[in-house]
Order: C-alpha cells, then structure tokens, then sequence
C-alpha cells in the first residue's frame, strides 16, 4: 500500500489532497458526500475581519472545461467563524486550512490576530493575495512583489501557524511574488488561484457576470497552473502547493512531479461533490502501477529537457 | 439525504416543439424528493443543468422533468436518445412547506409548470384542496394543457390563441377570491411574473411561496454562486442566501426583488 | 444582408474574420478547404530574417478544450517567403497580413525593411512580440511595455505599411503594453496570443512538449482573450484586433462587441478547416437574428454593470 | 484531395483484448485512399485521432482502421456502438510510392500491421509479389494472424506464445535472402523497430520506407506540430518535414533518427 502522507513545513499531512478554499464551504454540506478521512485537509472559504455578503447578481458563467466566478468573498467574517464553524471543521478528521482575505493590510493582521488564540484548532493560515473579484486590494496585493512582501512580513510577526501564501496567476513572473513570499517567512506557497476572465451575452450585450470580470477555475486552466507550480518550485526552498485544475488521479502525480508538496482541488468538487475520494484512489491505483511507495518521493522530480 | 447518480433515460416526450419531458430511472430520486426540490443533471456540457422535479413514480423507480431547450446543454437533454445515461445529484434544495390544512394556489409561467405538476399531485394525493392557473406565451409554447380544462385550473396565454387572453395576473383576477380566500400561494416561472404575483398575493393577505432560479455550479450549497438578496435586521440590511441549499423555494416577503 | 465590411485603420477588410498566424501556413494547404471568399484576411505564419527549422521533438500536447504548441518559429526566412509565397498569398481573394518575429531588435527592424519594397502586396505588417517558444526575444520584449515601446519605435521608421503589433497575455497588466504600442505609432494591436503552459507525461517525469513549455490556445483561453481584449480596447484609441479561442459566430459578436474591430481564429482551423467558414456563415446568421445591419456597429458597445 | 466528412460507425470486431478493427461508411474515403495514408477522426477529445487505413471495400463504400487502446481517445472509439457519428479528415498524408515491377517486403510491429494490411491488400490486386512479417508482443496482442500461416507470411512474438519467439529482426534473418533480392522494404511500428529495420534494409542494399507517428493538430500541413528531422544539405544540416504532410512515408535514408 503506498504512503501517502505529506508534510508541509512542520505539519503532516495524511495524504496531499486538499479541498480548495471557497469550493467546500466550512465541510459541513460535504460532510453527506465524501469521507474526510480520504482528504488530506480542508480550506475554509475565504474570510475577512468583517462579514460580506460578496457581489450582487450573477455570479457564475460556464466556460469551455471551466467557470468563471465572482462571489467577491461572501462570508461570516473571522468572528462568527471561530464561534460557530471553526470546531465543528476541527472535529472532521482531517487537517484544517483557514483561509483569509481583506482589502488592506490591517484587514489581514487583524483578522489573523483574531485566529491566533484559537491556533489549537488549525493547522495553517492561508493568505489569500489572489481574489481577483473584489475591488480594491487583494490581488493588486499579491501581483506586486512588494506590496506582498511587506503585507506577508507584518502578517508574520501576527502568528505562529505555518503560513501560507496563495499566489495570482495574473501576473508576469509568477517567481518574483513567489520568492517574495519566501523572503517574507511564508512557510509555503499555494498556486495557483483564479485567472481573470470575461463572458458576455450578445443578446445584452453586458458580461454575463455583474462584476464584470471573474475568476476562471476547472481543467481549462491546468497547463498554466503546472507552468506556474513549476516556475515556483525552481526557485524556492519552501514547499510549494499545487492548485488548478486537477480533476484526476493523474493530474495529482503530474502536479507533485512538477514541485507540489500537496495539491489541492477546487471546481472538480463543484461538478462532483466527491471528487476528491475519487481522486485519492486513482492517485493509490496509479501510484501502484508506477511501483511508487511513497508519495513524497516524487514531489520535485520533473526531469527537463535541456 | 442527496446522492450522486448514475440514471438511465427511460422515456421521451415531446410536448411541445421546443419542451420534452423526460423520465429517468433513479428509485432513491423517486422515493425521496419532495415537491418543489430539483434535481442537478448532466449534459455534454462542462455544469450540470438544474431542473425542478415534475413528477415522479415511486412505483416505478422513476422521476420526471421538463425540459424546454435554451441552448446547448438542454438541446443535449432534448435530443438524447432512450437508454443514455446521466449524472444526476437530487433531490436538491429545500421544496415548499405545506401546511396540509390550508388550500393552495398554483401559478406557473412557462416551465414553471413542471415543479408545480409535482406539488399538483401531492395536493391530489393528500387531498389539499387546489386552484392553478398557468400562463404561456402561446399555444406552441404551452404544457399541460389537454387535461386542463376543469373548474380548478385555468390556462392564460399572451397570444390569446388558447385559454383565456392575456397573462396569470389576468387570470388571477378572474377567480372569484372566496374561492382562494386563506390559500397558499405557490408560483414558479420567470422572476418578473413571480414579482408581480408575489406582490398580488400580498396585496390580498394571501402566503406566497416564489422559486428562484439563478445560475448554479455546486447545487449544494459550498460555492455561494447562485445567491439572491433577501432582506435581514442585521449588517448591511440584506443577506445574500443560497438558492440550491437555502432555497430555491423563498417566501416572497424575504425576497429583495 | 448584413454589412459585415469593416476597417482597421486604413485598410477595408471584407468581413472581419481573419486566420490567425501560424494556422493556416501561407494559404496553400487550405485552398481545398475553404472559400477564401469567405474571410477578411489571412496572417502569415511567422517569419523571421533567416530561416528557422523551429524546436526540436514533440511539439503538441492536447489539453482540456485546447493544446499546446511549441513549434519555435519554423518558418523559411522573408527572402523565401517573398520569392516564392507572398505572391501566392496576394492572388487570393482575401487580405494579406505579414506576421514578423525575431530575436532581438535588429531582426525585426531588418525583416520589415527586407518587406518594404513588397508592399503593394501586403496589407499590414503584424509584429508577434508575443511568442513563448523562442528561447530569447519575442515574449521577453513584448513583456516588457518599455522594450516593446523601443523596437515598435525602430520597426515603424522602416515602414509605411499598417504596423500591428500582437501583444503576449503572459503580462500582469495587458493595458501597458498596449499603450506602449500605441505610442510607439502602431496602427492596431492584436490580444492575444497564447498562454505560457506545460503538460507532464507522468510515466517519463519529463514535460510533453521538448521545449518544457508551449503555448496555449484554443476555447479554453477564450475567456481570458476576451477579458483583455475588453481592457486593451477601454485604453486605446487605435483598433484592437481580438483573438484567443475562437469558435463559433456567437464567439466573434462576443469580441466585437468587447472592442474588437476584427478577430483572429487560430486553433479552430486546426479542427476543421473550414472553421473561418462555417463561422463566418454563423456570424450573418446571428447578426439577422439581432437585427445588425452593419457588423462594424456593434464594435466597442459593451455595456459594463456599475 | 481530403475533405472533412461526418460518416457512420458500421462495424466495429474486437482483434484482441485491447485492439477493435473499426469500419466506416464513407464513399469518397473509400474511392481515394492509397496504402500509407491515414484518417484523422474525432473522439470525444479535443483533437482528431490519426490512424493508418487498414482497409477499403469501394462496393460497400466503406473504409476501416485498428484502433489499440491506449487512453481516452482511443477508448473512446473502441467502445463506441454501431451507428456512432464521427468526423473525419482523410485520406490524409502521401502514402507509400509503390513500384509495380518491384516485390514488397512488408514489416509490421504491433498496430503497423493495420496500415500494411492495405498495402497487402493492394499488392494482391496488382499481383505485385510480397513477404510478409509481423511481429507482437504477444499472442493476445496480436492481430491478423489466422490466415496468416501460409509461406511468405511469418509472425514473431517477443513472448514466443505465437509463432516464431524473438522480435522481427530475428524473424527477417530467417528468410533466405534469395526470397526478397530487390525487394522494396516498407516498415510500420514503434519508431526504435523501424529503426533497425531500416539498417538492417540499408545494410542489405534494399531501399526502405518507414512511416512515422507523430503527435498531430491540423493533420493537413499547416501547424507544423508533427515535424520529424530529415536530412538536408542546407542550413543547418537538417530539415524538420511534416508528418502529417510531407509524410508520413519517408524513404529511411532521409530520416534522421
Ligand atoms: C432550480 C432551478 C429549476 C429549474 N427548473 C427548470 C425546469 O423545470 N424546466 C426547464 O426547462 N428549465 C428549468 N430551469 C432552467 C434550466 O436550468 C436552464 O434552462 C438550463 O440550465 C439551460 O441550459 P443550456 O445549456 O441550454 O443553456 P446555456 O445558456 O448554454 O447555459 C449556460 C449556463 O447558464 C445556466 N443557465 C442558463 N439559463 C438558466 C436559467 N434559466 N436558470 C439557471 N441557470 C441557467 C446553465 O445551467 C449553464 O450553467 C431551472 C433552473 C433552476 C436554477
Ligand atoms: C499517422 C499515424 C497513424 C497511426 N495509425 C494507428 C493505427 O493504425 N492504429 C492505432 O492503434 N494507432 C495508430 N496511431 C496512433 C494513434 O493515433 C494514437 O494511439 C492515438 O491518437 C492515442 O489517442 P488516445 O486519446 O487514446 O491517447 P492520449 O495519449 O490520451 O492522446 C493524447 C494526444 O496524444 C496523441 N497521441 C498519443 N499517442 C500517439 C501516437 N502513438 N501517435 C501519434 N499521436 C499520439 C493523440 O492523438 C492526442 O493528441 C497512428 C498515429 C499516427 C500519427
Ligand atoms: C466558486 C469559487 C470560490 C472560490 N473562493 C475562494 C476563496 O474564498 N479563497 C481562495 O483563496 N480561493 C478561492 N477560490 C479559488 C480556488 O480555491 C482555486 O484556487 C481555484 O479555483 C483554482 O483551482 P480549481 O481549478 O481546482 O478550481 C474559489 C474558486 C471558486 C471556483
Ligand atoms: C500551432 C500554432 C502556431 C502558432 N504560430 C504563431 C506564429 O507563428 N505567430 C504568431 O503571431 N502567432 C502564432 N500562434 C498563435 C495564434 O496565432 C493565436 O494567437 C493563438 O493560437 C490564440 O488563438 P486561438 O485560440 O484561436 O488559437 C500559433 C498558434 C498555434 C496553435
Ligand atoms: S450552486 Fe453552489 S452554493 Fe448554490
Ligand atoms: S499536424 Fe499540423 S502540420 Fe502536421
């Protein structure tokens, strides 16, 4: 039987697939569909210090082997979660990621600040400098190296939690944020989040989504993601986690190959509520045919043409 | 206790030249949905394609959909042949309340006719007394109709060109109100119908009960996509909720239009 | 009958369907596939100032609803094309459009001059400054809005031809080159060309593609085509030519609407030959249903939600 | 000259357990198809899969390939049932240039056997004399090989469970030499068989064809996916040539291996 635990940083992992935040909720609808025993861990949605109830109007356009979405970070914001939400995801049996997003640095200190008393129950910070669908910070955040370097610094001195920071595809050299992260005491990386997309109705003509723009998710975006989580891998010391597109077994391998530590699935859950038991065991099946015992033992080990 | 299927097309009806109505076999669907619930289908297209159940046959194993083709996906639905087989997750969402002791008022548009046929039946079968009206845009666009013609049911079409002329609003006037005094009302169709009716329904006292639809991609409530405004005490004056999973039933006065 | 004329700068076009470079060759092979009556124009695949036998292996890898490409600019140098393609290309019933690459600046800046004197033959002259398969130059420069300022400056002294400029979407912000294009006096610019991406065979651990990365294109990318096609044409005040996963008539009224005075279908034609075709034919069939008399009034009217 | 045709699943054999002979309906394709040319045909995939003629019946109108299955594509084909609609492309690519005064030495290697199964098929007609070897990994991979054992027919197994044991290298040392003097070699297979193949011919003095499989697009010539290296007396020393095109026959001393 292979191995399948991974470890990130300090924490260990019992396999390396992770629900992506914002495509699980807090675990609780899933809780019917899939045992979290098969899942390495769960990303909350994204939370800020204070509640939102996200965009207005449409929020979802299919795309060709993807979606775009503009939820624009709904949320109970970090109080009513740690009151309400936070036990009942430490009771699952598997490893809890709180997510967190804001508009401005003091919405990310703070809000970790708030999470900090409550360390016991979660196992890393996941920093959101990606969200493409709200309208100030955030992703103009994280496509700036400096700007993440200097919000990533002051988050760190907030927190002992492993900390990650989840990355935007948005940008020209994914490795500058990445490195910048890395300079900043981010314990790991996450990418990839969404790429900014458009859908438009001709009969209206207005883009289908009242943001205008969204965030594009599924296997459409796979090949830039396994580019990204490559380009991330090359020039870092801290793991990185892989995140884009993954909808099978296969695509988990080709990921940790590529430098992923752990992976983690987004829209795949959205189209199969248990896509990621499905995945786990495709991941055991194919392990087992490529005479692969345990896992880890392939992160990193790309072999480039030259 | 919603499941993913796999569910095999049984039957294909044509109903009218751009709505089939299609049986697929799934006894756990059958046995479990209730009136006003949907169900998540796939076609070849990358989401599934929510539809409210029409129908189901506990007897048989099956339940029942109307589909009326929009684009690719339902065009897919429409044309597939017996025996394909289809993902399937249901039943979805939270159905109407019935109080078994109160009378209902149905009021489709469109497809709203086929959720609609399900509470239908249940009000049949549980012996609630009813009254349904329902409005198309023409003949050739209507569901439902041959059996329509008794003292309870009363089919409207803009066109005039079957039942009375003009729209649900038109025939809700028509109804001597003794006869829906303490009803309740439940309407599906497009959202401004559904507006107008709610705020008909208010007007005269009556509990109204709306079905949203709004574009989905998890139908189970984990990805915040296909939220609608209703109103809320608390910050900022409005929550946005859940139509796979809070919804898509909604009592109209919760809903911010 | 739907006008479907329109004009980018100077140059009339019949309709605003165009083969995008590097699809379709030079023309010939697709002479029994399609009626070239049928589009606006056609783009060269592109040429450098010598020959280039392109990257070596495999070259293709097939991705959700899209692929992978890294031919490396094969293509038998200007002087070749000029003696034994251009006049072909000229005597088909459609426009001609001259897509030009390089490494460095000199090559650009002497490929144009070489063309010069063809230029009764020619309709515009297309600068790819966006291609991910060439080790050095091309994407390097495009990336950069102050590098592709400098050699679309050199490239325009060389010639009085419409200059194009085709912008890579690898760039955090696509508006800066295109400002940068637009300054330095090109006549349009074409957004996109493809997405930086990779593929893994998971047997091998080694890239599909020989040259590690590739470029993507196909429906897949069309949301983010049309994303910055939209953010390209609300800074520019020259034309915006729309390209990026193509397929369908619906597709084409989608980018006109979003700003494109004309589109590009590349990777369609790989599918079907007659792909510039059969849209074309969707593109008049739709038009009659929307009531649009002149294809060129629906350009730009994009109506973004507040 | 190819055209693009929507044609009909009519046959589809199971050869061995990963292996269907699939047959089209399809006129045109049957009427101009040489050996060594191929189809290109959707699957459920984004790109068309390219795949050696195997055979033409120009009564029936019909044209068939061997389909292995590998992944998804390919799968896709082989279980598709009869009357499946399919896009093709074809016939696609040169074929092999044919000397009717010359004898043919035919040399398979797993799925090469479909396109050669052609070019037997068209040296019967024009009574162009030919030897025959193919070799498999083993017997339940094989295909073709029950008529097959008559005397200028030799099947080679790795596994040695059918026919001669050894690959078709140890085959061909096994015919006298006296038996394919002049023959023109013509080899399709994994490209490292093809390989030695090709030396082994060029060592003899006989001039081998080769036909290579390379990852495709367009299929017609225009992307310049599918290059193979082939030698040239220009800049720099090589020639990248389509396979799709330009191919994918090729004379073996052309190829730069
Ligand atoms: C709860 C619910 C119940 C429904 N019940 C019925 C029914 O009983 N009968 C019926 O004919 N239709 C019903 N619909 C609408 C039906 O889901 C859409 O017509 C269908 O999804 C269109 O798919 P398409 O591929 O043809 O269109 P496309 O426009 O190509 O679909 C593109 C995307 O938009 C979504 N979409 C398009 N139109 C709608 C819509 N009106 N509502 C929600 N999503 C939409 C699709 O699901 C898909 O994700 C219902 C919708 C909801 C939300
Ligand atoms: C000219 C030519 C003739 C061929 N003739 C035959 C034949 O007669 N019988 C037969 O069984 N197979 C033949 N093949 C190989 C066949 O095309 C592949 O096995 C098939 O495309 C694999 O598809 P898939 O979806 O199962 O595999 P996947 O690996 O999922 O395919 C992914 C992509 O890689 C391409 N690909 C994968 N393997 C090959 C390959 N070996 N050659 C070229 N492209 C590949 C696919 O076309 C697709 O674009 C031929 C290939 C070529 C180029
Ligand atoms: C509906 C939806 C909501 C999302 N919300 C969040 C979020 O709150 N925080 C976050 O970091 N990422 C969010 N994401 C991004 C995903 O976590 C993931 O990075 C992205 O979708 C790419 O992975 P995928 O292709 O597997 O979906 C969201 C994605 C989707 C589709
Ligand atoms: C096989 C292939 C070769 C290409 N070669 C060129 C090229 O030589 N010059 C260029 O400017 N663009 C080239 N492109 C990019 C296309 O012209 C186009 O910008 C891109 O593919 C996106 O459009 P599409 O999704 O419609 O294919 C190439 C694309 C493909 C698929
Ligand atoms: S569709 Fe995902 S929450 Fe409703
Ligand atoms: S596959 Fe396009 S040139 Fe050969």
């Amino acid at each position: 039987m292979v191995d399948l635990s991974v470890t990130i940083g300090n924490v260990r992992f019992k396999n390396p697939i992770i629900l992506a935040s914002g495509t699980c909720g807090f675990g609780r609808e899933l809780e019917q569909y899939i045992d979290f025993c098969s899942v390495g861990a769960l990303s909350s949605k994204g939370l800020t210090l204070r509640p939102r109830q996200g965009n207005d109007g449409c929020r979802v356009a299919e795309t060709p082997s993807g979606m775009l979405n503009s939820v624009g970070l709904q949320n109970p914001g970090v109080r009513y979660f740690v009151e309400n939400d936070l036990q009942f995801m430490a009771s699952l049996p598997t490893g809890v990621i709180v997510n967190v997003a804001g508009h401005s640095t003091e919405d990310y200190v703070e809000a970790v600040r708030f999470l900090e008393p409550h360390r016991e129950f979660i196992d890393a910070i996941e920093l959101n400098l990606s969200c493409p669908n709200v309208k100030e910070g955030c992703m103009v955040i994280g496509a700036s190296p400096e700007a993440l370097f200097q919000l990533v610094s002051l988050v760190r001195k907030e927190t002992t939690l492993p900390l990650w920071v989840k990355l935007t595809p948005n940008v020209t050299d994914i490795s500058l944020t990445a490195l910048a992260a890395q300079r900043a005491g981010a314990d790991a990386v996450v990418a990839i989040n969404t790429l900014l997309g458009m859908a438009i109705d001709v009969k209206t003509r207005r883009p289908i989504l009242n943001n205008n723009t969204g965030g594009l998710s599924g296997p459409c975006i796979k090949p830039v993601a396994l580019r990204m989580v490559e380009a991330c891998a090359s020039v870092l010391d801290i793991p990185v986690i892989g995140c884009g597109g993954i909808s099978t077994g296969e695509d988990v391998l080709a990921f940790m190959i590529a430098g992923a530590s752990a992976v983690q699935i987004g829209t795949s859950t959205l189209i199969h509520p248990s896509a990621c038991e499905t995945i786990t065991e495709e991941v055991v099946a194919l392990a087992e045919d490529l005479n692969i015992s345990s896992i880890s033992e392939i992160v990193g080990t790309l072999n480039l043409w030259r | 206790m919603a499941k993913e299927y796999t569910v095999t097309l049984k039957e294909s009806i044509r109903v009218n030249p751009s709505t089939h109505f299609l049986s697929f076999y799934c006894p756990e669907i059958a046995l479990n949905a209730l009136p006003g619930q949907f169900v998540a289908i796939s076609s070849n297209q990358f989401l599934k394609r929510p539809f409210g159940i029409a129908q189901v046959d506990k007897d048989k194993g099956t339940f029942s959909i109307g589909v009326r083709i929009v684009k690719d996906g339902t065009r897919y639905l429409a044309t597939s042949p017996i025996g394909t087989e289809f993902e399937v997750m249901g039943p979805l969402g939270n159905g109407f309340s019935i109080e078994k002791d109160r009378p209902l008022l149905l009021v489709g548009g469109g497809t709203g006719v086929f959720p609609l046929r399900f509470l239908q039946s249940y009000a049949q079968e549980h012996s609630i007394p009813f009254y349904s009206v329902n409005g198309f845009r023409c003949v050739d666009d209507a569901c439902f109709i041959d059996g329509e013609r008794n003292s309870n049911c009363i089919v409207a079409t803009d066109a005039g060109d079957f039942g009375v002329k003009g729209n649900v609003l038109d025939a809700l006037e028509m109804i001597p109100f003794d006869m829906i005094r303490g009803s309740t009302v439940c309407t599906v169709g497009p959202e401004i119908m559904m507006k107008h009716v709610a705020s008909w329904a208010e007007s005269k006292g009556l509990t109204c009960y709306v079905s949203l639809e709004k574009r989905m991609a998890c139908g189970i409530g984990v990805c915040l996509v296909c939220t609608c405004k209703t109103k809320s005490d608390k910050e900022p004056g409005y929550e946005n909720k859940r139509c796979c999973k809070d919804g898509p039933v909604f009592l109209s006065a919760e809903v911010i239009w």
